[in-house]
């Protein structure tokens, strides 16, 4: 398989009046063709971010590392190059479908307007485009929803909308940014079932950004786990559900009440999530993690391979005691 | 925890993260210290201000800014200089007591409006409609119509004619309040009115009303210049700037100072308070439609 | 052996919705349409269904914070509706909620030990030093501590702030604790803090939960019984186990089907339901969930389904005839 | 606006022929309200009526009564009638003839109470009747002999009327007047042009200028500016502040003539401390009129040296009280007022010529003499309705203005002095007054009457109800291709001559 | 649309009634008598009386409101007191000048507003941000009668360039719509740059440019159109205070129009004047303000009247 996105080392910081936020601090993340990849992590860690960066969106600051799409690199491109991507080849879901679209245009030309920008289609034909879209992500009535407002549908139909809106142009990688939190559940199953069939029938690509552990378990194929602007997991789902490694991921599944087990008290990790900034020495789970050791308050662990595939960024698992000094030196 | 660790943690009310929004804020520093020395010249005009500012002395009248004069005379030989130090009082006074009555009482009917809502809500808006649809400025030329020329009735009049604004302004706040979970929270801790208005209602909805207030006083210096300047205002020899202005007027060719100086000075008052309340918006929230 | 604390009966409340020259009510967001069930002692009752059922409703009207349009909420007996103002005023003391957001649920301009302390200082309960040792309890009881008083609920993470409301709700000694989503704004791993809280104290201080949510998974963790509500009006209701196992209602059972489950080797049927939630304000007739009802029947269009008992579990629907 | 007729387009009339006539474009500072002259007294609604009626008698150039409409008259011996033989073979504007009728119908209607004309007393004070003796005979019955008969019937609300006009339009005729004299009314628009275009057809000759355009622009610089760039031919009245510079504009004249008019500050007699005739001399002397004069109105105006100013028929000098702030102060001792005495001054503004700056130099006069003043400033509607009565308005020293419009002694001086006076703001109550004015009203001979008037004036100064300041003068600005413009000093301004080259 | 368009003239009704009632008590107030106005300075009590007698000013308040309403709902404002003429001529015949000053200075305050609004919300905090919104704060502070005195000086005094009073014809107008129209662009430039800056932030804006969309049509295009409701409110809120500041204006300029004509009508105490001026205005300003309403449905599909 093809590598269609790789990010490597990136970091993206916000710079503030109060301080400098480093909202990604290290993250590599390889995406490859047709693949779904998870992204789970408290809110806050850096989720968001990685996405919006990846499409040159973020208000923030790279600071360091690279994105490479398709064999480009994002971070080098002109502006006008980056837009041909854009929308193009790559595309973008949100969480809010209310908020996501505009108000004042009606969806046909909201989702004509991808396929003018990058086809050349005319108005006409943007409009054609915009209806078949619609038919594909099982929009009834389709000729007529094209000419409505985006206040006239319900949350579900939003979020079809967004999905076709990103789909119109065949994009080869299509990043949902925790495209169903909104949603009801019954809502949610419908969208999931939708993206999937997409999924299949485009070979697309997704990177799935989301904190439902449910919702990676039936999506996707691999999985990274972010906390606090780090990628500490990654590896294929199975693995990942089956034998977890990090402390963080253990004690996120953990935390979940189960559907059908029967517990007392469910698990919590203790303590909350680091303001990101908030500059401390060591691994940033450190000071929730029960088995936190000396070593951990001390330096950031690297992430290495543990199992073939299988990621983690831990001391509790790392083989080579000399990242201490690396990461130290690197400081 | 220990008592160390409590003092070590400084906390940060929204009232010192206002303040220190604020703080970082150019523009509303030089506004603030603008206003301050406005405010400043005012209280100490007996002593600074060179002359007496209704002194006459024809032997000197119209003269051009000079070392002796350096804001030149008016037409009958008065100081400029003087009277529009002492004119800082006036135009400070009515801003600022104008906006009070206007707070006082837009304020009580904005929130009593936006409390209860209902039929009392309909009147009072109803009424403030009925003022709304006065441009302001007839509406205050209308008062002082009513009351005659001076100072206390300048202040009445610039009074009245911001208490719609202020009463929309309060009621729309209180509602956004209102809407807030705490203020339920409050009531199902079984809070009374009284109570939830005192304690949770002002206190939230009173930063719009902070800002309104600070550049209505801009407003209303400028109104009240605008009355005085139409001859309805303070009365002479009163050093109250928009009459100097008025008056200077027919010497707008021979001596262009005496309706100048006045002129700059209501300019660059407004523009502290202005600027003051731009501050205050931004620090305060920078969404606030005002 | 298990006694009723808060008993509702035919609660109904509609919201008008106005129009035309003089504002008149045209019709109504019929937002809860009917609800009969018991909340007892000790127990916690959970309330699922999806957005604008009127879970939120329920709670508040029998909260009092809405004046019910219809019906009674008994309360130890006593029917809350139309109860004089003073008297309800003492009686909040026994009915607290606690809030979905806990971001705008407690009034940024007051310090920590403020929030906490305004229920004691609205029913005039304890003064002074012991007014702040009871402040200072609280904050333990929910697993802060008494340095955190005086500081701004801005200043503190969401599930320290959920805390906070809880503390606020404690204060009193309430005996029902209306729980309206206190956890679906938290992140997962601090959602399990907050849960535990509430569990605990419900051991501690033999609370009562009326626990709303849409998270199934949280619903069936913390709730002994379990009411699912469509549109204003509950269609299954039943025992935590008995629902979870053999789910009665078309709606219960698409509802459970729906939940992604967090085990990629578990790959399961699902009933994909059509079409969203129709509008309370003009709801199909007969059994409100038919458009979407795979097993709809010619009656299910034209008649309401009665909540009835079936197999011990309390169901709505033409089915069970 | 409407759009402007060619006639009315005074900026590209610098092309065109000389000997064609021009239109005048006439700045003023307000515009006329009812071109009625019998249902107003206003200047310069008196400024249009001249220009559209003729009247039975007129004044000159230098107020001197000369015919008009009348050719000649009589006055009986006893007084008590004057006849008037009337010219012949005039037409009114509206093509009807001009006779007795008419002069008797126009009277006949101000002199009836229940038509409410604003000059109903002006005439029904001294006319009885009107008489038609002939086709082109009038006589006026009087009901006792009156000095200034004549004067009045000169003034604007002499005027005639077409019948047809009155009797046809009704009240409508302010609006649109129908006369005998040399312009026609020929479009209003308020608030911005009155039209007036020669009346080609007048018995007098056929006008120089094609039209008058009357614009208002209550702007004093606007004026000044107007006259400077050609946009007005005329502009009344020029401020005199404005006046060294436009004079020093070859292309610009600035008449400056003499006024019946005169400003003075009222002192309310019938209260104290007004009531000691001490306090009132010593407030005369306390104000320095000559600064006033020289530095307020720089130098175009005069110090008052009587109650009435030069131009008025019967005038005598008596001197003005010297400005001695010492001796004012020595009064006000005498007369046991202390150092610090409130006292209210009270002054419209923007009525008369520089009225609030002349009272805000009189406050600072009268606290240089001890006296706490305490000045009010009232916009005109209000001043005018707190000013009627002395007794019942209270007022202390009041701002005022007194333009004899017949040009006459006793219009100077009877309503402001006499006990009954109709405009007796100050209380005034001085029987040796009272006898001397009543006298000069009844007597005919102009010698005597000057004596007499003459001899109250003294007493009036004396006796110090009023503190006159000033008397004004007339400044009119106008281009030098214009001539034949002049004032009355009644403040009229009369254009019906002007010729523009 | 049409019903709605209906509902909202109604309910302009009660406020028109409320504000003749309150427009007549106030001016009833103000001390003065127009009869003695119009009699003149010479006139005798007796004259003063005959007038009074004849303007029906001896009639109690109550039957002159009376007359007053009962005319207005015939369509008859009354007859000034000063002048005789109806005074809804007198309106109309100096309407058209305050209108044409209203409206260009609206254009002038849209043109520059609207622009220095985008300038400076495309690069916040930017230099240029700084000096446009120093500058609109300028604008905001300076009283517009003195605006128009330094605008006479400088234009008309000094440079020769513009007429400073009267209003024939077009360049009459430029000075004074500057005057009022350059305060009211202050306001609309730093009402325009926070709506876009709030706009600018909102997740549609973010989809846009997901979609590839040029950064001068996210602005342009995305952004302005959902910025221009508190845009076109601010239009209409400005349309009363440019009406104010026509007062202003039109003293200083000596322009024959309705803002004058009020002053004038209060100076003289003409009653139906003075209360047609202001029912006149008052009618234009809620009138105004529902064409902006009407005018948010052109941009905001969300808002529907029916
Ligand atoms: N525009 C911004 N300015 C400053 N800080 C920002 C900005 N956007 C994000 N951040 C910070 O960056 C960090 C990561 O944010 P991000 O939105 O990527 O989180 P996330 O993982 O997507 O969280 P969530 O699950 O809540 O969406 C947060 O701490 C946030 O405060
Ligand atoms: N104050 C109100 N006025 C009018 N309609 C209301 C009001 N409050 C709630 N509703 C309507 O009543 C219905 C039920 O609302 P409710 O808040 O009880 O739903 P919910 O089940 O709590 O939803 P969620 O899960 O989104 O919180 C919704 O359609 C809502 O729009
Ligand atoms: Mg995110
Ligand atoms: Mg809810």
């Amino acid at each position: 398989m093809n590598k269609l996105l790789e990010i490597k080392g990136l970091k993206t910081y916000f710079y503030s009046d109060d301080g400098v936020v480093p909202a990604v601090d290290g993250v590599d993340i390889v995406i490859h063709e047709g693949e779904t990849v998870g992204i789970v992590g408290e809110s806050g860690c850096g989720k968001s971010v990685t996405s919006l960066t990846a499409m040159r969106l973020t208000p923030g600051k790279v600071v360091e590392g690279s994105i490479k799409f398709n064999g480009k690199n994002i971070l080098a491109l002109s502006d006008h190059e980056i837009r041909a991507i854009r929308g193009n080849e790559m595309a973008m879901i949100f969480q809010e479908p209310m908020t996501s679209l505009n108000p004042v245009f009606t969806i046909g030309q909201q989702i004509g307007e991808a396929v003018q920008i990058h086809m050349n289609y005319s108005k006409q034909k943007a409009k054609e485009r915009a209806v078949e879209m619609l038919k594909l992500v099982g929009i009834p009535r389709a000729e007529q929803i094209v000419d409505e407002y985006p206040h006239q549908l319900s949350g579900g139909m939003r979020q079809r909308v967004m999905i076709a809106m990103a789909m119109a142009c065949n994009p080869k990688l299509l990043i949902a940014d925790e495209p169903t939190t909104a949603l009801d559940v019954t809502i949610q199953a419908q969208i999931l079932d939708l993206m999937k069939e997409l999924k299949e029938k485009h070979k697309t690509a997704i990177m799935m950004i989301t904190h439902d552990l449910g919702v990676v378990a039936e999506m996707c194929d691999r999985v990274i786990v972010m906390y606090s602007g780090k990628v500490v997991e990654e590896s294929d789902v199975i693995s990942l559900f089956t034998n977890p490694k990090h402390p963080y991921t253990q004690g996120l599944m953990k935390s979940v009440p189960s559907l059908d087990g029967e517990e007392k008290r469910l698990y919590s990790i203790q303590g909350s999530v680091p303001i990101p900034g908030s500059l401390r020495e060591g691994c940033s789970f450190a000071p929730r993690c029960e088995f936190a050791m000396s070593i951990c308050k001390q330096a950031m662990p690297r992430l290495e391979e543990v199992e073939t595939g299988h990621l983690c960024r831990c001391w509790l698992h790392s083989t080579d005691q000399g990242g201490i000094q690396d990461e130290a030196t690197a400081r | 925890m220990s008592q160390s660790e409590a003092v070590m943690y400084a906390t940060r009310s929204p009232w010192s993260m206002m303040v220190s929004r604020f703080k970082k804020n150019k523009r509303a520093m030089v506004g603030l210290w603008m206003a301050v020395l406005f405010i400043v010249v005012a209280l100490l005009a007996r002593w600074i201000a060179p002359y007496d500012p209704t002194a006459q002395n024809m032997q000197v009248m119209l003269e051009s800014p000079s070392f002796s004069h350096p804001f030149g005379t008016d037409e009958f030989g008065r100081d400029i200089l003087s009277r529009i130090i002492y004119g800082a009082q006036i135009s400070l006074m009515i801003g600022i007591v104008g906006v009070l009555i206007s707070v006082v009482f837009g304020v009580a009917l904005g929130t009593i409006s936006g409390y209860f809502g209902g039929k009392l809500d309909t009147l009072i808006m109803r009424i403030m409609d009925i003022f709304m649809a006065f441009p302001s400025f007839l509406l205050a030329l209308a008062i002082v119509s009513v009351l005659g020329p001076g100072m206390s009735n300048l202040m009445i009049a610039i009074g009245i004619f911001s208490v719609p604004t202020f009463a929309r302004i309060s009621r729309s706040s209180v509602i956004a309040v209102m809407n807030k979970e705490y203020i339920e929270a409050a009531k199902a801790m079984g809070g009374a009115h009284t109570f939830i208005i005192f304690k949770h209602i002002i206190p939230n909805s009173i930063a719009p009303i902070i800002v309104l207030s600070t550049m209505r006083i801009a407003t209303a210096i400028l109104t009240a210049s605008g009355l005085s300047f139409l001859g309805m205002g303070a009365q002479p020899p009163t050093p109250e700037w928009g009459a100097m202005l008025s008056t200077g007027r027919e010497y707008l060719r021979t001596a262009p100072h005496v309706s100048t100086i006045p002129g700059l000075a209501i300019m660059f008052m407004v523009l502290a308070f202005n600027m003051l309340g731009d501050g205050l918006r931004d620090a305060l929230d920078p969404k606030m439609k005002l | 052996m298990k006694q009723p604390l808060v008993e509702v009966k035919n609660l109904k409340k509609y919201f008008p919705i106005k129009k035309g020259i003089l504002g008149r009510t045209v019709s109504h967001v019929k937002a809860v349409d009917g609800l009969d069930f018991t909340i007892f002692k000790g127990e916690t009752l959970g309330l699922v269904g999806e957005s604008g059922c009127g879970k939120s409703t329920t709670g508040r009207t029998i909260l009092q914070l809405l004046q019910p349009t219809e019906g009674e909420v008994l309360y130890e007996g006593k029917n809350l509706v139309g109860m004089n103002p003073i008297e309800l005023r003492k009686l909040r003391k026994n009915l607290q909620m606690v809030f979905q957001d806990p971001y705008a649920s407690l009034d940024p301009r007051l310090t920590v030990g403020e929030l906490i302390a305004e229920p004691l200082n609205i029913h005039g309960l304890s003064q002074g030093k012991e007014k702040d040792l009871r402040v200072e309890e609280l904050l333990n009881v929910v697993g802060l501590s008494s340095y955190h008083a005086k500081r701004y609920a801005h200043e503190f993470s969401g599930g320290q702030r959920q805390r906070i409301g809880i503390a606020r709700a404690l204060a009193l000694n309430p005996k029902l604790v209306v729980c309206d989503e206190p956890v679906s704004a938290l992140d997962v791993s601090i959602q399990s803090q907050v849960i535990n809280l509430l569990q605990d104290l419900q051991e501690q201080i033999q609370l009562t939960y009326l626990f709303i949510a849409h998270d199934l998974s949280v619903v069936r963790h913390i709730s002994d019984r379990i009411g699912v509500m469509y549109l204003g009006r509950i269609v299954e209701l039943a025992d935590k186990q008995a629902l979870f196992q053999s789910p009665k209602h078309p709606y219960t059972k698409a509802l459970l089907s729906a939940i992604p489950i967090p085990n990629p080797l578990l790959k399961k049927e699902r009933i994909i339901l059509k079409g969203d939630v129709p509008s309370p304000a003009n709801p199909p007739t007969g059994c409100t969930f038919h458009p979407r009802c795979s097993e709809c029947m010619t009656i299910c269009r034209t008649e309401k389904p009665a909540l009835k008992e079936v197999d011990g579990q309390f169901v709505a629907c033409h089915l069970y005839n | 606006s409407n759009s402007s007729s060619p006639s009315t387009n005074s900026s590209g009339a610098g092309a065109q022929a000389a000997v064609e006539p021009k239109d005048l474009v006439v700045a003023l500072g307000a515009e006329p309200t009812i071109l009625d002259p019998q249902d107003s007294s206003d200047a310069l609604s008196n400024n249009a009526t001249e220009l559209v009626f003729d009247k039975l008698v007129t004044l000159d150039k230098d107020g001197k009564i000369v015919p008009q409409l009348a050719k000649e008259w009589t006055i009986s011996p006893d007084g008590k009638k004057i006849t008037f033989k009337l010219r012949e073979g005039v037409k009114f504007q509206d093509d009807t003839p001009f006779n007795a009728e008419a002069v008797k119908i126009t009277f006949d209607r101000v002199l009836n109470k229940d038509n409410k004309l604003n000059r109903y007393s002006f005439y029904s004070e001294f006319i009885d009747k009107v008489n038609v003796d002939s086709e082109l005979q009038v006589s006026f019955d009087l009901k006792f002999p009156f000095g200034p008969a004549l004067t009045c019937l000169a003034q604007a609300a002499g005027a005639i009327h077409s019948p047809k006009s009155l009797q046809e339009k009704g009240k409508g005729v302010g609006k649109a007047p129908v006369g005998a004299g040399p312009f026609i009314l020929k479009e209003w628009t308020p608030g911005t042009k009155l039209v007036f275009e020669a009346n080609p057809n007048y018995w007098g000759g056929k006008p120089k200028v094609k039209s008058i355009t009357f614009k208002p622009v209550p702007e004093n610089s606007a004026r000044s500016i107007m006259l400077e760039t050609g946009e007005a031919d005329v502009i009344s009245p020029v401020v005199p502040t404005d006046v060294d510079r436009l004079k020093g504009n070859d292309k610009l004249s600035v008449l400056i003539s003499s006024s019946s008019r005169n400003l003075e500050f009222v002192m309310n007699t019938t209260k104290a401390p007004f009531n000691d005739v001490k306090v009132r001399q010593a407030l005369n002397y306390a104000i320095d009129k000559e600064t006033i004069v020289k530095k307020l109105l720089s130098g175009y105006g005069k110090v008052s040296e009587a109650a009435f100013t030069e131009s008025v028929w019967g005038y005598s000098s008596v001197g003005a009280y010297p400005y001695d702030p010492e001796k004012a102060k020595k009064l006000l001792a005498e007369a046991g007022i202390a150092a610090g005495t409130k006292i209210q001054l009270w002054t419209p503004e923007g009525r008369y010529l520089m009225d609030r700056q002349i009272a805000e130099f009189v406050q600072g006069n009268l606290q240089a003499v001890g006296l706490a003043v305490d000045f009010k400033k009232y916009e005109w509607g209000t001043y005018k309705n707190i000013t009627t009565n002395p007794k019942k308005d209270n007022y202390d020293i009041i701002m005022d203005s007194w333009g004899a419009s017949t040009g006459d002694a006793d219009w100077a001086l009877r309503p402001l002095f006499t006990t009954t006076g109709s405009s007796n703001l100050s209380g005034f109550s001085n029987a040796e007054v009272d006898t001397l004015l009543d006298k000069g009203m009844k007597t005919t001979n102009p010698d005597d009457r000057k004596k007499t008037y003459s001899d109250a004036l003294k007493v009036i100064k004396d006796q110090a109800p009023y503190i006159f300041v000033l008397d004004n003068k007339q400044l009119t600005g106008v281009r030098k291709n214009v001539e034949g413009v002049y004032t009355w000093t009644n403040e009229r301004l009369i254009l019906r001559e002007a010729v523009k080259k | 649309m049409f019903s709605y368009i209906i509902k909202r003239v109604l309910q302009i009704i009660p406020t028109l009634i409320g504000v003749s009632i309150l427009v007549f008590i106030l001016i009833h107030s103000v001390p003065g008598d127009p009869a003695r106005l119009k009699a003149g300075n010479e006139a005798s009590e007796q004259d003063v009386q005959l007038i009074r007698e004849r303007l029906g000013l001896d009639q109690p308040l109550y039957i002159q409101y009376g007359h007053y309403v009962a005319n207005l709902i015939k369509g008859d404002l009354g007859t000034s007191l000063r002048s005789d003429r109806p005074v809804l001529q007198e309106i109309l015949t100096r309407f058209p000048t305050t209108l044409s000053l209203t409206v260009m200075a609206i254009f002038i305050m849209v043109l520059i507003g609207l622009f220095a609004g985008i300038i400076s919300a495309t690069k916040p905090n930017s230099s240029r941000d700084n000096f446009t919104m120093m500058f609109s704060l300028f604008g905001i502070s300076m009283p517009i009668f003195w605006l128009g005195l330094m605008l006479i000086l400088i234009f008309s005094y000094y440079l020769h360039l513009l007429p400073s009073g009267g209003n024939d014809s077009f360049k009459y107008f430029i000075l004074p719509a500057l005057a009022i129209g350059l305060s009211s662009s202050a306001i609309l430039a730093r009402l325009t740059r926070s709506s876009i800056l709030e706009i600018i932030h909102q997740d549609f804006v973010r989809t846009a440019r997901a979609k590839g969309v040029k950064e001068k049509l996210v602005i342009y295009k995305h952004t302005l159109k959902n910025a221009l409701i508190p845009i076109i409110t601010i239009i209409g809120l400005e349309f009363g205070h440019l009406l104010g500041g026509a007062v202003l204006a039109e003293t200083v300029f000596s322009m024959n129009g309705l803002g004058r004509y009020v002053i004038q009508s209060i100076q003289f105490r003409d009653y139906p004047a003075i209360q047609g001026c202001v029912l006149f205005i008052a009618a234009i300003f809620v009138i105004v303000n529902l064409i902006v309403d009407l005018c948010y449905s052109l941009v905001d599909p969300r808002v529907r009247y029916d």
